[in-house]
């Protein structure tokens, strides 16, 4: 990926999330919130961040994107009305925009069924982890 | 009362006590549900990004299904009434939402976020009242300490779904009380259960469901009762605490007997 | 509406009896069935009393001199739901006497243009009545039956609201009709979306037309002024002290200008005008822009800012889309 | 019609280099009105006024036309000419021809007919000017001050000892304020009350200053130097004449149920109650809702005990009218409510306090005898966090936009008292910024992290919960670290963020001085005449303008009573004669203007008039010229044109622009 | 261009600009432009104001109706008025009025308004020649005369 390529990726996750960075005022509010702190290699707050800076490469290469439990947390109590969710779950679009990048293939969701598993949980995971 | 009912796919199938209960419970409450016709998945999650308009089009045909028969949307479902709710608030504030969507549907006239959609815990509170609920209680559930569990989706973004108090809410301890129970404040009670993603990290969602249900028991708990299909999933199968749905709680109260494969 | 019409009277005979009014302002009949004007019954004489489809005259404005001498004793008005959004901008702008009124809300279920239907042919009208939706025109050359809603005035087919605003009772008017599903704009849009040249064009055709009667001045809710700037000496811009002809040439636009943010969009401007301009379209085109530009506030638009409003350049960028 | 005479100055070469100043003259006496024309090289000298004075006389001139450099520089100095000669100073028009015209353009031809057309512009204009006259209006020598916290006090005590009679009222039953509830101040760390009661003292005892305490502003007229205003005291109950302040029926009170406000409700009170023991005046007041004589009838037992037969229940509120020539407007502040912050707990939990809680529970007067004890337990805590930015620049509408300014400087106070008195307790401090620009608050925020061991964490915390067994679990995030962190704490305290007192915005409607979104008052000029409200007479004193801390509080408030004292100097005001005129003729009284006007000069009055046809009694706008500062706003906002500026009227515009207008040669 | 001075002057167009500035800011803006000697459009005449919110929207008709080519109004900025929110009210009058005029098609480009602060003389005389070149680039006004009722 180039810079440019990177830089327009940026751009798009930001009109597709509708987020504007520069309100965030680095409060860290949202990190501080987050369930799944422990679980992510970069966290709400730097999200924001590197997408505003341009680098959004390692965001999406980073299992990060698959943590987010979309629980709005974040959201939520940020003091300046950020979403940094919106901006997690943008980055996470275009890393599964291209062909054959499937988190959650057909074949591996026999996986995870057991008899109590809800109809929820199959739509909101094939939702978030594939096309 | 009368509402169109949004059930959902989750509560015509793995969660269809959820769906039963609430319609028992409404009967006796003289609230009539009527299901809507030829509804579709909500999609599970609300579609976030500001691209996804094709996501929201099964919402907006309820939504707009409902305001043609001039009734309020009623949801049992949290994740149905999340991705309802947030839909209708593109509907209304959302212009390229708004646009696309009625023209792809051909809606005539369009649809502007007309329709009132509501939980069935907003019904009891703010339609039906609590005090009407107290006096159907048939068997009340004195003495049994029950944590109420919320979750995320009820409650955030609070901006859109005004449900309740996001950090401090009140509506199932409510309830819980006009029930004869004896509501346990669990500060966890709208932390994430782990949602979907104990589709792929069963390690991150038993931690969060951990957390919950030991700070539940820290607080003198003795059962969690949830609004929410995956919550209760995710509960059930990582927690060690009886889980109900909440409308199984008031069938139970108000003396109704709802058989296992009802 | 007959009936409607008969309640309304006996509605006035009790408030009459009552002592809570002393005269009304209502609709007398004309010599046609569809020529009913404004008209002040006193002392208890509804003889000529009518309220029918063709009373769509918005009697508000009459209040400003009828409310004016307290020694008179109350005047009841009659009220459709459109004809209360004037009414109380005339009490909000103190250009009534409002202690001196008793506002009579009244179910209203669309009014007539009489020159629609004689445009439509239809010639030699002796009477008219009415049934239901359908007028009975009773004629030279024998009797007709045409659908009212045919022929409503152009303000009605864009009725937006049957809320009654400031009224001191509401009569019947849960009989009121359905608004109108068009939208309001639509006719604005699609001027907005003309070339510059095309827009002069057509305002040059229509204001061309004016013969300035000052009918849309008279009946306008807005255009309440003791004196008009136009009639004003003093004012630098009235025709007398000018040999030039410029309160001819920009009356509209100022007049709108002075209206706006208060015009009510009764349509009553376009209404009246003898020559059909549609005046209305340019109030309107002011109730869009404070939409669009400045969203829902409780105060006329001109008399308030936040100090985060648009800067005027907002217009050079919204006009780049339509050339 | 007119008789104009024109003075075109050469100004040396300034002007007369790329301006033909003899052509101006020239083309200018054709115009309508000129009698008389003339050039000369400096018409600013005393020669060039001499010429002005004796063309005056020799032409009977009514009017003058200076065609010279810009009025802002010498509009005044011919102003003052005319009116030597006996014409009326307002008669003079200036058309600009030096920096509009002759030092910004090169060529000859263009630069004098540009000036042509300015003067013909200044002529067009003068042919329409009327004489005008300065007002003036009487001062009274009286001051009010609202709001009796440091700021009203300072404010008072300073006009007071320049000699002028000031009056206090303060809506709370004693004076001092929010600063009467601090325990020390930063950054000297001296204690509050030390150096507050003293001057409250002063300000009871100063024979200039009257104190109206438990009383309200409940009606403002008039304008700068007239005002009249209303003043509600609130029937407390007893008589401040007869009593002593010995305390005798707070003690026999039976019922204990009051939350004391002055604790931030941490103990409880009496119905019949001192705010505290150093309050001004010293005398108690009733709360009537509590009160059990109040409520049912029986008790009495605090009229029974008082041995000066103070207790009164029949007592009414009583009106005052006084006149003053200025008000001061010194409201002060509040804390917000915390209902949209649940997040921190602050409702849920007990030992979840705010900094003026957490203030009254280290002072040696509050609730534990300054003993830092926990609500819940009476335990003294051994791990604190401290949350600052709660409410404070959130733009969610749940808060408040703006900082508050004063949390990260006591919030490092609370910290750094914590750790002296209690060393053995951890101290955490969750900050966004720490902001400490003032004389010695950097040094006194490092002394915190440096010698007292004050943990400051860069991040915000995202959740306060309780783990079941009586301590408070705060996760929060450290940025710096890049780490999410629970701490497991006895207390935690919320740096809330401050407000406009609620008063405010009421007072603001009746003094009609302007105010920002957030109701903090509007200053006349944010950097220029920071002391000063846009609606002359009203000066700002304190947090009641914006966010300060004590010093910045003082120094306000003696500005805005050099500020008072300036005015009350005075005998009379003179007023700017271009000023608005309404024409009751015309006027429909439809209040447009009104509302558009920035000072509120303008009201309504039932008016007989009479223009030879009509005579009627009509609501009609009247201009208050001691208050009207002539911007025109409400001309515009006037459909019939009733409205006019003196000085700019329309058709003196209109004429402006017909001349520029014209062809030229026509 | 035309070498003889004369036709030029005949022929080239001389667009009639007035400009309103309100006293405070504008107007010594002005100045300072003049006492920095940054030339401006010749074509540009200002006419004084106490305040932007003086300027009646007939004041812009009547120029238009009188031949003006521009017109162009200045201010203090925003939150900077002498009178403290005189500029908020020209601010949406003008918004108005200018999209009244685009709306019946007189060429919105004819009338503008620009914040100018006392210390603004270069942008005051940078606003003015760009102004000044647009109006040129338009031509002789036509429209607001010619939208008459008979």
């Amino acid at each position: 990926m180039t810079e440019n390529e990177e830089k327009k990726l940026c751009a798009e996750a930001l009109i597709i999330s509708g987020v504007k960075p520069e309100k965030c005022m680095k409060c860290g509010k949202c990190s501080g919130a987050c369930p799944s702190y422990d679980e992510m290699e970069y966290h709400p707050h730097q999200f924001v961040d590197m997408v505003s800076k341009g680098q959004i490469k390692k965001l999406m290469e980073s299992a990060s994107i698959y943590k987010c439990l979309s629980c709005f947390v974040c959201v939520e109590r940020c003091p300046r009305n950020v979403m940094p969710a919106n901006i997690i779950e943008a980055v996470r679009a275009l890393q599964e925009r291209p062909q054959g990048t499937d988190r959650l293939t057909p074949d591996e969701v026999k996986n995870i069924l057991d008899d109590d598993t809800p109809q929820q949980l199959l739509m909101a995971a094939f939702r978030k982890y594939s096309r | 009362m009368e509402y169109d009912y949004y059930p959902g796919c989750t509560l015509k199938n793995k969660a269809s006590h959820l769906d039963i209960c609430a319609r028992k419970a409404a009967e006796k409450l003289g609230a009539a549900m009527t299901e809507i016709p030829e509804w579709q998945c909500c999609g599970g999650v609300y579609p976030m990004a500001g691209n996804e308009t094709a996501q929201k089009l099964p919402a907006v045909r309820a939504l707009n299904e409902a305001k043609s028969r001039g009734r309020d949307l009623l949801c049992v479902c949290s994740a149905c009434y999340h991705v309802l709710k947030s839909v209708n608030y593109d509907m209304a504030n959302n212009a390229t939402v708004i646009t696309k969507a009625n023209t792809y549907l051909e809606n005539d006239p369009w649809y502007k976020g007309e329709t009132r959609v509501l939980h069935y815990l907003e019904m009891l509170r703010d339609d039906i009242g609590f005090e009407k609920v107290k006096k159907c209680v048939e068997k009340p559930l004195t003495g049994k300490k029950i944590a109420s569990y919320y979750g995320c989706l009820l409650l955030r973004p609070s901006k859109i779904m005004k449900f309740d108090n996001p950090e401090n809410p009140s509506v199932m301890e409510s309830l819980i009380k006009a029930l004869g129970g004896e509501p346990v404040i669990d500060p966890f009670r709208n932390e994430c259960c782990g949602g979907y993603v104990s589709a792929e990290d069963t390690e991150l969602t038993e931690k969060k469901v951990r957390d919950i249900v030991e700070s539940v028991k820290a607080h003198g708990g003795e059962m969690i009762v949830t609004a929410c299909p995956l919550c209760m999933y995710n509960l059930k199968k990582y927690g060690d605490l009886p889980v109900k749905y909440f409308t199984e709680l008031i069938c139970e109260a108000f003396g109704i007997e709802v058989l296992e494969d009802d | 509406m007959q009936m409607i019409a008969e309640k309304i009277k006996e509605k006035i005979k009790e408030l009459t009896e009552n002592g809570k009014i002393s005269r009304v302002m209502g609709w007398k009949k004309g010599l046609y069935g569809y020529d009913s004007e404004p008209f002040v019954f006193e002392n208890g004489d509804l003889r000529d009393f009518t309220y029918d489809a063709f009373s769509g005259a918005n009697l508000c404005k009459y209040m400003i001199a009828q409310s004016k001498n307290d020694g008179d004793g109350k005047i009841l008005v009659l009220l459709k739901p459109c004809d209360t959004w004037g009414f109380e901008l005339l009490d909000k702008e103190h250009r009534i006497k409002r202690e001196n009124i008793y506002a009579l809300g009244i179910p209203c279920g669309g009014m007539v243009d009489i020159e629609k239907i004689k445009k439509s042919g239809v010639k030699g009208i002796t009477e008219i009545s009415e049934k239901e939706d359908t007028l009975i025109l009773k004629t030279m050359y024998g009797e007709k039956e045409v659908n009212k809603k045919d022929y409503l005035l152009d303000k009605c087919l864009v009725c937006s609201s049957k809320e009654y605003k400031d009224c001191d009772e509401l009569f019947m008017t849960d009989l009121c009709g359905d608004t109108a599903e068009y939208d309001r704009f639509e006719e604005v849009e699609k001027l907005e979306k003309l070339s510059s040249s095309e827009k002069f064009e057509f305002w040059r055709s229509q204001l061309e037309k004016c013969i300035r009667c000052n009918a849309c001045r008279n009946v306008c809710p807005a255009c309440s002024c003791v004196k008009c700037v136009f009639d004003n000496d003093n004012s630098g811009v009235a025709a007398k002290a000018n040999a030039n002809d410029f309160e001819e040439n920009l009356f509209h636009i100022i007049r709108a200008f002075h209206v706006c943010g208060r015009c009510v969009d009764c349509g009553e401007c376009s209404r009246v005008c003898p020559q059909n301009i549609p005046l209305h379209l340019l109030n309107r085109k002011y109730i869009k822009d404070i939409k669009e530009l400045y969203g829902d506030e409780d105060e006329a638009a001109l008399l308030t800012f936040t100090t985060e409003d648009k800067e005027p350049s907002v217009v050079y960028e919204r006009g780049k889309n339509n050339v | 019609m007119q008789r104009i005479g024109v003075f075109v100055c050469w100004c040396g070469s300034n002007i007369a280099a790329t301006v033909d100043v003899k052509k101006v003259a020239e083309e200018l006496k054709s115009e309508p009105g000129v009698v008389y024309s003339a050039d000369y090289q400096y018409m600013c000298s005393e020669n060039g006024q001499n010429l002005i004075k004796s063309a005056i006389k020799d032409y009977s001139l009514t009017g003058i036309v200076v065609c010279s450099c810009s009025p802002r520089m010498h509009e005044a100095t011919f102003r003052k000419t005319a009116s030597e000669a006996g014409i009326n100073p307002y008669m003079v028009e200036i058309a600009n021809i030096r920096e509009q015209c002759s030092w910004i353009h090169k060529d000859m031809a263009t630069a004098t007919q540009k000036a042509i057309i300015l003067g013909r512009a200044a002529v067009a204009k003068v042919n329409l000017n009327t004489p005008l006259t300065e007002g003036e209006s009487p001062v009274v020598k009286r001051a009010l001050v609202i709001g009796g916290g440091i700021a009203g006090i300072q404010t008072a005590l300073d006009i007071a000892d320049a000699g002028y009679k000031v009056d206090i009222v303060e809506k709370k039953p004693t004076i001092g304020g929010k600063m009467a509830q601090l325990d020390k101040t930063f950054p000297t760390l001296d204690c509050a009350a030390c150096i507050l009661t003293p001057k409250m003292v002063e300000a009871a005892q100063h024979e200039n200053i009257t104190l109206y305490t438990y009383s309200e502003v409940e009606e403002v007229k008039g304008y700068v130097g007239n005002f009249d205003v209303k003043i509600r005291k609130k029937a407390r109950y007893v008589n401040e004449n007869l009593c002593t302040g010995c305390g005798e029926c707070t003690s026999k009170c039976p019922s204990r149920k009051g939350l004391n406000e002055f604790n931030m409700g941490l103990d409880g009170r009496g119905a019949i109650y001192i705010p505290f023991a150093q309050a001004i005046p010293n005398v108690p007041v009733i709360d009537t809702a509590q009160c059990i004589k109040f409520k049912t009838g029986k008790c009495g037992l605090c009229q029974m005990n008082c041995p000066s037969k103070a207790v009164d229940f029949s007592q009414k509120d009583e009106f005052i009218d006084e006149k003053y020539g200025a008000i001061v407007v010194a409201t002060g502040f509040d804390i917000i409510t915390l209902e949209n912050y649940e997040e921190y707990g602050y409702s849920m939990y007990k030992d979840v306090v705010t900094s003026l809680e957490f203030e009254r529970l280290m002072n040696a007067a509050g609730p534990s005898k300054g003993h830092l004890e926990r609500p819940s337990d009476h335990k003294q805590p051994k791990t604190i966090v401290f949350v600052q930015c709660v409410g404070s620049r959130d733009t969610t509408g749940c808060g408040k936009e703006y900082c508050s300014k004063i949390c990260c400087m006591y919030t490092a106070k609370h910290a750094m008292l914590t750790r002296e008195k209690y060393p053995d307790t951890e101290v955490y401090v969750f900050y966004i910024d720490v902001r400490t620009p003032g004389k010695n608050f950097d040094e006194f925020y490092r002394r915190a992290v440096e010698q007292y061991g004050v943990h400051y964490i860069k991040g915000m915390v995202g959740k306060v919960y309780d783990d079941g067994q009586g301590h408070l679990m705060v996760r929060g995030s450290d940025l710096l670290a890049n780490e999410q962190l629970t701490i497991k704490a006895d207390m935690v305290v919320l740096a809330a963020a401050t407000k406009a007192d609620e008063s405010a915005r009421k007072l603001g409607t009746m003094l009609t001085a302007s105010m920002d979104t957030n109701d903090f008052f509007t200053e006349a000029h944010p950097k220029l005449r920071p002391v000063e409200s846009p609606t002359a007479g009203v000066f700002l004193s304190g947090f009641c303008q914006g966010p300060k801390d004590i010093p910045e509080t003082v120094a306000q408030a003696g500005a805005a009573a050099a500020k008072v004292i300036g005015l009350l100097a005075k005998n009379k005001l003179k007023s700017n004669p271009c000023v608005a005129r309404a024409d009751s003729l015309i006027c429909s009284g439809c209040s447009n203007c009104e509302k558009v006007c920035p000072f509120g000069a303008i009201t309504y009055a039932e008016t007989d008039v009479n223009d030879g046809t009509v005579r009627e009694k009509r609501r009609v706008a009247v201009v208050n010229e001691a208050v009207c500062k002539g911007c025109g706003a409400c001309t515009v906002a006037c459909p019939s044109g009733a409205m006019d500026l003196k000085g700019f009227t329309n058709k003196q515009i209109f004429a402006e622009v017909d001349a520029i207008c014209r062809q030229t040669g026509e | 261009m035309q070498t003889d001075r004369g036709v030029t002057a005949e022929k080239e167009f001389q667009p009639k600009i007035i400009a309103f500035c309100c006293n405070w800011c504008s107007y010594a803006g002005a100045d300072l432009a003049g006492s920095g000697r940054l030339s401006y459009s010749a074509d540009v005449k200002i006419i004084r104001v106490p305040c932007s919110c003086r300027i009646n929207p007939m004041f812009i008709l009547r120029a238009f109706q009188k031949g003006a080519d521009g017109v162009i109004l200045a201010g203090c900025h925003p939150g900077d008025c002498h009178y403290s929110t005189g500029n908020y009210f020209t601010r949406r009058r003008m918004t108005l009025l200018f999209s009244m005029l685009d709306y019946m098609g007189i060429e919105k480009e004819r009338t503008r308004v620009e914040w100018i602060s006392a210390a603004e003389g270069a942008k005051f005389s940078a606003t003015m020649n760009e102004f000044a070149g647009e109006i040129k680039k338009l031509g002789r006004s036509k429209r607001l005369g010619d939208l008459r009722c008979r």
